[in-house]
């Protein structure tokens, strides 16, 4: 018996190669399950304020920058797509080609993080009267929906960066890639979520 | 059946109670006869040797059917008694007769339809309906007469309302239900149930003749507790929310932007009716709310006159 | 049992000796470690809890100001909450049972994910630092935080709510490691039809804490963001809604009290058929009054806001629908008492605290029908009847079906059995000072006492006397079972490895288990609970 | 609720995949169906905004929002089909997607449903409380009272900034 000192990752010290890789799976869509509602409250609160204050979230869609929006969303599905291809080469033991998908899906997460962080600027400093969270319920829900989904793009970042890392180190083969197929499935959703944040927040006051 | 429900003082307060009897009865019958017959079983089929034989029943389709059915048709004949009370309480006749009620930190105002106002006393005629129409100006209070069995949230964001007919007189508890900070518990109302004659006197401030002119002092100690300033205010010199009054009178007060003042008639009505104009050094985030308007000016010497004897 | 490898000194091993030092339990990864580790954390948490209680009720022993102010007073009731909702209950029986037995019930050798089980257990430690911080910095909102009051006391809120943030995460990842364990590591043999109902109602309340937690999580990062940035969704003068913040707070409350109460239930399917010999009643109802409690609960909360401003549609949409949860309830009572019919009944503690479970969920069920009801519900919310209610809930359901699975599982958890005749006094004393405290307050709520009242009038004065005084005995109670429990871990004489003499998969291995529970992979072939099977009828028995 | 003994597979040390796991590792996905779900993704976005210009009408603005929605649903369903093999996967995982759908149309449905059905009162007569309210109105609350009022700043960038 004796005592089992840190295991390798990915190596649990009783499951077999396959049962782990369904049960990561599961857990993971389970994971984004409980993401769904996360963001589905969010949305319901958005649902409940433009029912009610109907005309100035029209108005103030206006001032939002569609273009930028429009931008970060095909920024984003390129980095899903990407990642798709990063898990077929990892499910194909290719470790070359998985860091360099990963290294393109990183690079799109940046000009994401980049392009938002110059929406906040133009709304925070450069606006005459500067926007501020508190200004209006449209913007407290515009930079808390946003950021939370900013957040989660960071998050997705560390976790690509970690398997960049792994890639690296020839970690990955036809056998075992389960943590890639796992943070492309959480790459995805935060995909999902701003298909649904871009049209909701950005479009539907019409095009400025 | 002896109950513990305070007074029925409304009109559906015995359908209330009746319904609320209907369902402790069926609760009471329940417990103490499912757990007579666990007691039963406990004991009759307790353990006499360590291998007993015990028969291999795992489940009767028809019992179980039984006790899935008869529980759901009693709780859809107690929702339907709990819907048709509700639906009454939740329309008020047209001819009801409006009290705006107002609900801040800690007090109730009332105000009536001829611009009469009052704190913390509610004053209805027997027999007519009455239509609350109430709204908060802080965080969220909840209007409670346990004696009418009628609640309602008031909200700072929407009016919200309730209604009741008094079908008996006299005098009950209007509670705060929804907790709403450090007077929570302080925040109590007087419902006041009177006929209809002495509801017109009190409506247009006829004085009652043969009412005896109470003495200044006595009337500002009555309109001290009335209008709530206990609840801020000390009387025999402890720390509460507002500076204690023990011997306010003639004395010098620093006030907050260090000029000192003399406490003489006029500093003390400024105090009451403007309360915002100077305020004492120490108390400087507490908000006392202005009585302008509130207070007739018998009440205002009268409490001039009671701070007197503190 | 085969032969096991013994330690240095000559004792068998098992998983409390197998590693030694304190780095070893936190850094464990043993799913009954951790349960251990959580079962300290809750239980001094509920200590604490149960101090700002009777705090509470020393100063509501007289009418006016009997110890301290109305400012400490809103304090200590909102801690008590605080800590006894998201420190204590809600990761309550899940976490300790639940982590410790779940890998033995099912015959496996561990939760699927045991790194993410040792990581949830740190993330409530850090979730219970910051609400440790947030006791000493005068949190009065109560612990629904409900939206105006919360925003004007910000700091104070916002720890508690990030408090109540990571705890809510840690509760999320234990419902997700119990998911996918049930669905994939099952032993061979271990079919849906033959888990232990405690198991299935660990796999109902895994899926509520996964759907209804987020929710929470959400919610109190919005609450935390009006406090720090204004952004006015919960603030009225800002244009935002309390009602709303009240929507989203009880959309998960409500699937939370059924997160507590479930694995009770499932504690006590477990225990009756052991004392009584004889096969649950129903099994089958069992687990779909379960799955479906798990399903229903999410269409009720709207019993919560009767009065709190919601349109009169909603609140008889939401009373027609609180109707059907109550009916899987009485079901289940219906059955545990049935079991029970011609069994060989033994008066052991667990049993003691099972038939008490009954009788006290059964004024719980009861009184909750009250409050479903609209009618009667106009007088009752907010009093002290809705108080007595989930403490007959909560209390009298949840810690009370805590003890019970502590008593039952004491000799498989520490191999050692704790003294019977204090735990017998302890029980008759706990119950006793129970329903001392919590009776007078039905009454009380009948004559219309509002609830978290710092001062009331004098009238109510005798009850409060009788509910004080009754407060401190059960106290008492809970000290001389703790007490008692606390000394057989250490001092409790060895007992036998299946005392109890339980067919479950998790009596056939060793007591205290081996670290890796099962020496070789069971197979399943009989059903859990076939006591007597064996002089059954030919082909009824069910496999 | 199997009763009969089912064979499983047997792997390793006697732990066993149990009867709803799917057996064997991923499903390869050929590269050529990637792309093309992601140029079909790229023209969704281009519609979607395409279409965002003409307000199709509707009260609240709901024809447009259902239009913004249903193209959205197609895309994530795109994504969620093929990028994350919910095409191949066991009937569990389906179970796990559409689950959360049913109680978020719930909490929106029990939600809006709720305000939206709110009867509205206003006394017939002055109310103290309002003025106290309109006093410390700010944000969405403030701009109200100024359009009943019929003073609201008029919004000199109406078109919106564009840098």
């Amino acid at each position: 018996m004796g005592h089992h000192e840190s295991l390798p990752l990915g190596h649990t010290h009783f499951a077999e190669p396959e049962q782990v890789y369904h049960s990561a799976k599961f857990g993971m869509w389970v994971f984004l399950a409980t993401e769904v509602h996360l963001f589905g409250a969010l949305f319901c609160t958005f649902a409940v304020y433009r029912w009610r204050y109907f005309e100035d979230f029209q108005q103030f869609a206006l001032s939002l920058n569609w273009r930028l929006g429009g931008l970060n969303t095909i920024v984003l599905l390129t980095s899903s797509y990407f990642m798709v291809r990063a898990v077929d080469a990892a499910q194909k033991g290719l470790n070359k080609k998985v860091n360099s998908f990963c290294n393109l899906t990183l690079l799109c997460a940046l000009t994401f993080l980049v392009v938002k962080f110059f929406e906040y600027r133009a709304k925070l400093i450069l606006h005459e009267p500067p926007i501020f969270p508190h200004s209006h319920i449209f913007y407290g829900l515009y930079f808390t929906m946003t950021g939370i989904h900013g957040l989660h793009v960071l998050l997705g970042m560390g976790a690509i960066w970690w398997l960049k890392m792994r890639a690296k180190r020839e970690e990955f083969s036809v056998t075992y890639y389960t943590p890639v197929e796992v943070v492309g499935l959480y790459w995805h959703l935060v995909d999902v979520v701003w298909i649904y944040l871009f049209p909701l927040l950005y479009l539907l006051g019409g095009l400025a | 059946m002896f109950t513990f429900m305070p007074e029925q003082a409304s009109e559906w307060a015995p359908y209330v109670d009746w319904l609320n009897d209907y369902i402790t009865n069926i609760s009471v019958f329940c417990i103490l006869g499912i757990t007579a017959v666990m007691l039963y079983f406990a004991i009759r089929y307790r353990r006499r040797g360590p291998d007993d034989v015990t028969p291999y029943i795992t489940h009767s389709a028809s019992l179980e059917t039984a006790w899935t059915v008869v529980p759901t048709v009693i709780c859809f004949f107690v929702f339907y008694y709990g819907f048709e009370s509700y639906h009454e309480m939740r329309n008020p006749p047209a001819n009801a007769m409006e009290v705006n009620v107002t609900g801040v930190k800690w007090r109730w105002d009332f105000e009536y339809s001829n611009g009469k106002r009052t704190t913390n006393e509610l004053v209805v005629p027997i027999g007519r309906a009455v239509k609350l129409i109430m709204r908060s100006q802080d965080t969220t209070h909840s209007f409670f007469i346990p004696a009418m069995r009628v609640k309602e949230d008031v909200l700072s964001t929407v009016y919200s309302y309730l209604w009741f007919t008094p079908t008996k007189l006299g005098e009950y508890h209007i509670f705060c239900a929804e907790y709403c900070g450090l007077q929570h518990s302080g925040m109590l109302g007087k419902l006041r149930v009177v006929s209809e004659g002495e509801f017109g006197d009190y409506l247009y401030d006829r004085q009652d003749p043969e009412a005896v002119e109470l003495p200044p002092a006595e009337l500002g100690k009555l309109k001290f507790a009335e209008k709530g300033c206990t609840a801020c205010h000390s009387i025999d010199g402890s720390k509460g929310l507002g500076p204690s009054l023990k011997g306010v009178f003639g004395g010098d007060h620093v006030m907050s932007d260090g000029s000192v003042v003399k406490a003489d008639e006029n500093y003390i009505r400024e105090s009451i009716v403007y309360s915002q104009k100077k305020i004492v050094k120490g108390f400087e985030g507490i908000v006392m709310p202005a009585f302008e308007g509130q207070l007739s000016e018998a009440e205002v010497n009268g409490l001039i006159a009671y701070l007197k004897t503190l | 049992m085969s032969a096991h490898a013994a330690t240095a000194d000559g004792k068998q091993l098992n998983y409390l000796n197998c590693e030694k030092g304190l780095w070893s339990w936190i850094m464990s990864i043993d799913h009954k470690r951790i349960g251990l580790m959580y079962l300290a954390s809750i239980l001094s948490f509920f200590v604490v809890g149960g101090v700002f209680a009777l705090l509470v009720r020393a100063e509501l022993f007289s009418h006016g100001k009997t110890l301290y102010g109305p400012d400490d007073y809103n304090v200590f009731f909102t801690l008590h909450g605080v800590i006894m909702i998201f420190l204590f209950i809600v990761p309550g029986i899940p976490a300790t049972l639940g982590n410790f037995l779940l890998p033995l019930m099912i015959g496996a050798k561990d939760v699927i994910f045991p790194r993410l089980n040792r990581f949830t257990y740190w993330l409530y430690l850090f979730g219970a630092a910051i609400a440790f911080c947030a006791i000493f910095m005068r949190l009065d909102t109560g612990w629904t935080f409900y939206a105006p009051y919360s925003i004007q006391n910000r700091w104070a809120v916002v720890t508690a709510t990030a408090a109540a943030f990571f705890l809510g995460f840690a509760s999320i990842l234990t419902g997700l490691n119990f998911l996918v364990t049930i669905h994939n590591m099952r032993a061979p043999g271990m079919t849906w039809g033959r888990l232990p109902l405690f198991v299935w109602t660990l796999y109902a309340s895994a899926i509520l804490q996964i759907v209804a937690t987020p929710v929470i999580g959400i919610t109190l990062l919005l609450l935390l963001l009006e406090n720090t940035m204004g952004i006015g969704i919960f603030n009225p003068a800002a244009g935002g809604d309390p009602v709303l913040f009240e929507h989203l707070f009880w959309f998960y409350s409500h699937p939370v009290v059924y997160i507590m109460i479930l694995p009770a239930m499932g504690v006590v399917s477990e225990i009756i058929p052991v004392f009584s010999k004889k096969p649950i009643f129903g099994y089958k109802a069992l687990v779909y009054a379960s799955v479906g409690i798990a399903a229903v609960s999410f269409l009720v909360w709207g019993h919560h806001m009767f009065v709190a401003g919601m349109s009169n549609l909603s609140r008889y949409i939401f009373s027609f629908l609180t109707f059907f949860v109550a009916v899987p309830t009485a079901v289940k009572v219906f059955n545990w008492v049935s079991t029970m019919y011609k069994g060989s009944i033994s008066w052991d503690t667990p049993m003691l605290y099972a038939m008490a479970f009954v009788f006290l969920f059964l004024i719980a069920g009861t009184t909750g029908v009250h409050l479903a009801t609209l009618g009667t519900d106009a007088h009752y919310h907010d009093t002290y009847f809705v108080v007595a209610h989930f403490h007959y809930t909560i209390q009298g359901g949840a810690v009370i079906g805590l003890f019970a699975g502590l008593h039952f599982w004491f000799p498989k958890m520490f191999g050692r059995m704790y003294n019977e005749k204090v735990a017998k006094f302890a029980w008759l004393f706990l119950f006793i000072g129970f329903n001392g405290t919590f009776i007078p307050q039905f009454i009380l709520g009948m004559e219309g006492m509002p609830r978290r009242y710092y001062d009331y009038p004098i009238e109510f004065e005798p009850l409060h006397r009788i509910s004080s005084i009754f407060a401190f005995i059960n106290a008492a109670g809970y000290a001389m079972v703790l007490g008692n429990l606390f000394y057989a871990v250490f001092k409790g004489k060895k007992c036998e490895e299946n005392p109890f003499h339980s067919l479950s998969l998790e009596w056939t291995t060793a007591s205290p288990p081996i670290h890796d529970n099962f020496v070789q992979i069971p197979r399943v072939t009989t059903w859990t609970y076939g006591y007597g099977a064996e002089h059954a009828a030919e082909g009824e028995a069910v496999h | 609720m199997g009763h009969s003994d089912k064979e499983w597979k047997r792997l390793g040390d006697g732990s066993l995949i149990t009867e709803d796991a799917q057996v064997g590792l991923g499903h390869i996905v050929p590269v050529k169906l990637y792309n093309l779900v992601f140029t079909a993704l790229l023209m969704l976005t281009i519609v979607t905004v395409w279409v965002a210009q003409y307000d199709i009408g509707g009260g609240h603005g709901a024809m447009n929002l259902a239009v913004a929605m249903l193209i959205a649903t197609i895309k994530a369903a795109l994504v969620t089909l093929y990028f994350m093999h919910l095409n191949w996967e066991s009937k569990i995982t389906w179970g796990i997607v559409i689950y959360p759908l049913f109680i978020f149309a719930l909490i929106v449905a029990g939600t809006l449903g709720d305000f939206s059905v709110k009867e509205r009162i206003t006394p017939s007569f002055g109310h103290a409380a309002t003025e106290a309210m309109e006093k410390v109105a700010t944000g969405a609350y403030k701009r109200n009272i100024q359009r009943e009022q019929g003073t609201l700043p008029d919004e000199s960038h109406h078109g919106g900034e564009h840098h």
